[in-house]
């Protein structure tokens, strides 16, 4: 089954692991590209709170050093993101999608709100955790086929045990964390829009790419 | 099969068992135990001959070790 | 058809289950931090038994994932739970507060660390800096620090893409890459030390 | 109602870690079920012991400035692969050349197999991995900075 | 927005665009590169129609504390 | 592809009004002419338009852009025949443009819409099981493949007919009025879209009216089959007379039963696809 995503554009080879690009993983590879433009350009948003029971209103403001840190680690969680969407190995993949989550704790780390900082730590410790499944995936990967190559596996000369694949599916799920919605929605709550829909985004294109890598392998 | 790679494992599975559930339950305590499982990791790469990645692993436990005591000498201090 | 990976596997495996099981029942974030760490042991136990030069190759970046975020969690423990003020005066042994025996271990570590080079070699002479950074208190300022690793990052990327599109310079590139990321890896795990002096 | 409580358990985000916790357990539980699993002999950069080397766990062959044989992925893509691994500093030449020790370092040492694996063949893992390293140093020192500001 | 520069991004983006499928049906340039600049062009095209058409331009404010 | 584009949106557009227009006759209201969407969208051009003031200009901006360029991207790869999985993959990423609407513009409402849209992220995943009862058949996830087995193998809604079915919960949860669609419930004003008037709403209603008719169309091309286009019109139409009965028959759920129900139905689709894998 090579025409998952269509059939790849191109190829850039770095050593073993060779990037590539398919209509699929082009598109995602796009989005992530465009938001971490919106990221770089655009200014927080002024988050309005109503004060209840009156007409008082206020704004809240987010420091310079706070905004700096945090576009940064936007930045680099985009970067994450077009990493693991074009990459064509398997313990590569897993790599980005870890850089994924510890910059998703990052962006919202800094936010002084004592809520949102417990949703973070929640949050890190199931990244973290998430690794375990992950790396374990593509170990088994490696052990079982002998290789670690996306393109290779596709050949489907090597069956992959299910065990592994779900293992990975597992991995990237307590990295993005799409069902356990609870802790990524509280981190929503912070302010600077363009910095926690990067959280979000990257969430979703991995979950995006790592449908197609079981559906490839 | 050779004795290092049984007894590591052997280390390995005793000593998450240990350190997952450690009586009495204190931070200290755990993480003491928690270098249990490290050992039969080190034993485990020692039968595959995996020098560099045990020496690695000396230097990141090692250093893993300060961050947790850190961590827990500052959750003390506050009595 | 049990051979000796399967038996390897099921064993860690086991491991995982009693620490994950373990940390169902876990209510304190503190112990949770704890239990994650045993996790990562279960995980590098299956990517060593690879038993190739490739497992090895896959393990180091196991490793720093690892404890890259052990630090960062802790560093946002502190500060959530509010204990980020406290002060802790360096390490409360004896032997290693001002005596000339830290700065041997910390010489030795930091030597022998050079000598190995590399990734290894940045983590053990890390380690060396972390310890002499402990018993003194260090509490300067980060930006040299960050720089240098700055600095060699870029060295390290730069020696990967010779690799990449001008191999016939692969010796330039070997040196480049081995120094940048010894560089790399002593700065960031010296921060370790300069945060354990932070009663200032 | 059963759906009420579940959401209840799932909106707080105390819980996620256990949840995410049994998932996991769950799952090891069923890789365990699972097995055995074959181990492939096709591996890629096998090891060769070669006893009695000063090298010895890492001795991949070649003398210096030569090429050895090393089995990767895409030979084509890193045409350099394998003078890395012969290649030593004149310094672990001369370790190798007077102990029999060599081997828990030479590795680390600039030329190697690992070396080899690590900057050349597999070099964007390595990329991406002190490039966690840096993020994660950096969240931990911004937020030890920030109680100083 | 001044309408001047909404009319000057509706054309920049209807102009590449008319030209894209005009030297796509006469096969010079390929499929992809043609849906590329659709998919590029037709969001500015109509934000830029909107602004140019009938959008009166106001004074930015906060509208959701006007009650 | 110009013509198409435009036909694509209004007719989208249409869609939605005859599902007001439905669900009002069923609830014995009146209700609003069917082209009431259409005109909704020309409406909200003439209006003044501005960004607020508290707003993340580039962002609030930016979002209704790619709005539109993705659905019309997805709309190319659709006519193109190209890869089912491009058009989930847009599908998934419209959540990101509902949570660039509802923060960009700082205001509470919005906030509030973007907050419930991160959570009902369960609700994509029936997607993939649909995507993977898929390929276990088809062996491509091309629709042009997907539409050719059809016309040797029958319908793939006869073949896997569970599989319609979440696709079909996954079209609902996007309907507006819907038991699912807690984004833009009644008590958070409009939800997402509260801030975004004038020009950027006309921009989104146009993004709504091409994601119709793309799920629409998709939904029939995938399960159905290739049809004469005034057909696939007509049964765009019978499909979403039946979402409207749904939709007005049932109340909304609060959220985090909405999104509970969601992830129930996702397990079983999980399941369902698990099943098929073993017996294929």
């Amino acid at each position: 089954m090579n025409e998952i995503g269509g059939a790849p554009l191109f190829f850039l080879e770095f050593g073993d692991i060779v990037i590539y690009f398919t209509p699929f993983t082009l598109t995602l590879f796009l989005l992530a590209l465009v938001f971490s433009v919106f990221v770089l350009v655009s200014r927080p948003e002024r988050q309005i709170d109503i004060a209840f029971g009156g007409d008082a209103y206020y704004a809240k403001e987010i420091s310079l050093s706070e905004l700096r840190f945090r576009r940064f680690m936007s930045i680099a969680c985009g970067l994450a993101c077009m990493g693991a969407m074009v990459t064509g190995d398997v313990f590569d993949f897993t790599l980005f999608v870890s850089l994924v989550g510890i910059c998703n704790v990052g962006i919202v780390a800094a936010v002084r709100s004592r809520h949102v900082q417990n949703a973070a730590y929640q949050y890190g410790l199931v990244a973290l955790a998430g690794t375990v499944p992950m790396f374990a995936a593509a170990a088994m990967v490696a052990a079982t086929t002998g290789t670690l190559s996306m393109l290779e596996l596709a050949k489907g000369t090597a069956t992959v045990p299910v065990a592994a694949r779900a293992l990975l599916v597992l991995g990237v799920m307590g990295e993005g964390m799409a069902p356990f919605y609870a802790a990524k929605a509280e981190m929503f709550r912070a302010p600077g829009a363009p910095y926690v829909i990067m959280c979000s985004l990257s969430s979703l294109l991995i979950f995006l790419r790592v449908a197609e890598v079981i559906l490839l392998i | 099969m050779n004795p290092e790679f049984i007894l590591g494992f052997l280390l390995l599975l005793g000593g998450t068992i240990a350190s997952a559930f450690p009586v009495p339950k204190t931070y200290l305590n755990r993480l003491i135990n928690l270098e249990i499982p490290g050992w039969g990791l080190l034993l485990l790469m020692l039968s595959y001959n995996e020098a560099l990645a045990l020496l690695t692993f000396g230097g990141v436990s090692a250093l893993s070790v300060y961050i947790f005591v850190r961590v827990i000498q500052k959750k003390e201090a506050t009595g | 058809m049990w051979n000796e990976y399967s038996i390897g596997l099921a064993a860690a495996f086991a491991c995982a289950l009693v620490a994950f099981l373990a940390l169902v029942w876990e209510r304190d974030d503190l112990h949770k931090l704890l239990l994650v760490d045993l996790v990562e042991t279960a995980a590098l136990a299956v990517i060593a038994l690879i038993g190739t030069d490739l497992s090895e190759a896959l393990i180091l970046p196991g490793l720093v994932v690892g404890i890259a975020e052990l630090l960062a969690l802790s560093q946002i423990y502190l500060v959530k739970e509010g204990y980020q003020q406290h002060r802790v005066k360096g390490l409360n042994i004896e032997v290693i507060m001002r005596s000339p025996a830290t700065v041997i271990i910390a010489t030795i570590l930091a030597v022998y660390g050079i000598i190995l080079s590399g990734f290894t070699g940045g983590a053990i002479a890390g380690l060396g800096i972390v310890f002499l950074l402990m018993s003194r208190s260090f509490s300067g300022d980060f930006h040299v620090l960050e720089m240098a690793s700055g600095i060699s990052w870029a060295l390290w990327v730069a020696a990967f893409f010779v690799f990449m599109f001008a191999p016939e310079w692969w010796y330039l590139a070997l040196m480049g890459a081995a120094i940048g990321i010894l560089m790399k890896v002593i700065t960031k795990m010296s921060l370790v030390g300069a945060m354990w002096g932070d009663q200032e | 109602m059963i759906i009420q409580k579940i959401s209840r358990i799932l909106s707080n985000f105390d819980n996620i870690l256990p949840v995410f916790a049994a998932a996991c357990a769950a799952m090891s539980l069923l890789v365990i079920l699972t097995l055995p699993l074959p181990y492939s002999g096709d591996q890629l950069y096998p090891k060769q012991i070669v006893p009695g080397s000063s090298l010895n766990p890492y001795d991949r062959g070649g003398p210096p400035f030569t090429q050895a044989v090393i089995h990767s992925q895409y030979p084509g893509n890193s045409p350099t692969a394998g003078y890395v691994t012969a290649y030593l500093t004149p310094l672990s030449l001369f370790i190798s050349e007077h102990t029999l020790y060599m081997g828990t370092t030479i590795v680390a040492h600039p030329g190697g197999i690992l070396d080899e694996i690590l900057y050349n063949t597999r070099g964007l893992d390595t990329v991406v991995e002190p490039t966690i390293l840096f993020v994660a140093f950096a969240v931990a020192a911004y937020l030890f900075r920030k109680r100083e500001a | 927005m001044k309408k001047k520069y909404a009319l000057a991004l509706m054309l920049g983006a209807a102009v590449p665009g008319a030209g894209a499928i005009v030297l796509n049906h006469l096969g010079i340039i390929p499929f992809w590169a043609y849906a590329a600049v659709l998919i590029a062009g037709f969001p500015l095209f109509l934000l830029g129609l909107g602004l140019f058409w009938m959008a009166r331009e106001g004074k930015a404010d906060v509208p959701f504390l006007g009650y | 592809m110009i013509a198409e584009l435009l036909f694509a949106t209004f007719f989208g557009l249409l869609l939605l009004g005859i599902h007001r227009k439905v669900i009002a006759r069923i609830q014995r209201r009146p209700g609003p002419p069917v082209w009431q969407e259409i005109l909704h969208m020309l409406k909200f051009s003439f209006k003044t338009t501005w960004v607020p003031a508290t707003a993340s200009a580039a962002l609030f901006v930016g979002v209704v852009l790619v709005a539109i360029g993705i659905w019309t991207a997805a709309l190319l790869v659709i006519l193109s025949g190209g890869s089912l999985l491009v058009i989930f993959a847009i599908y998934m990423l419209h959540k990101i443009v509902e949570h660039g609407f509802g923060l960009s513009s700082g205001s509470p409402y919005g906030k509030f819409g973007g907050v419930r849209s991160v959570i009902s992220a369960a609700s994509e995943i029936p997607l993939f099981v649909t995507v993977a009862a898929i390929a276990i058949f088809t062996k491509s996830l091309m629709i042009s493949d997907i539409v050719a087995y059809q016309e040797v193998h029958g319908p793939l809604l006869a073949t896997i007919p569970l599989a319609a079915v979440a696709m079909y919960v996954v079209l609902l949860s996007k309907m507006p009025f819907g038991p699912f669609s807690i984004v833009e419930s009644k008590e958070l004003v409009s939800g997402y879209k509260t801030e975004h008037f004038g020009v950027w709403r006309a921009g989104l209603e146009v993004c709504n009216g091409l994601k119709t008719y793309v799920l629409l169309m998709t939904f029939i091309l995938v399960f159905i089959g290739s049809l004469p286009f005034w057909m696939i019109l007509v049964a765009m139409i019978l499909v979403t007379v039946s979402l409207s009965f749904v939709c007005a028959l049932s109340p909304m759920l609060s959220p985090y039963d909405s999104v509970t129900i969601q992830t129930l139905i996702a397990g079983l689709m999980v399941a369902y696809v698990a099943l098929l894998g073993v017996m294929s």
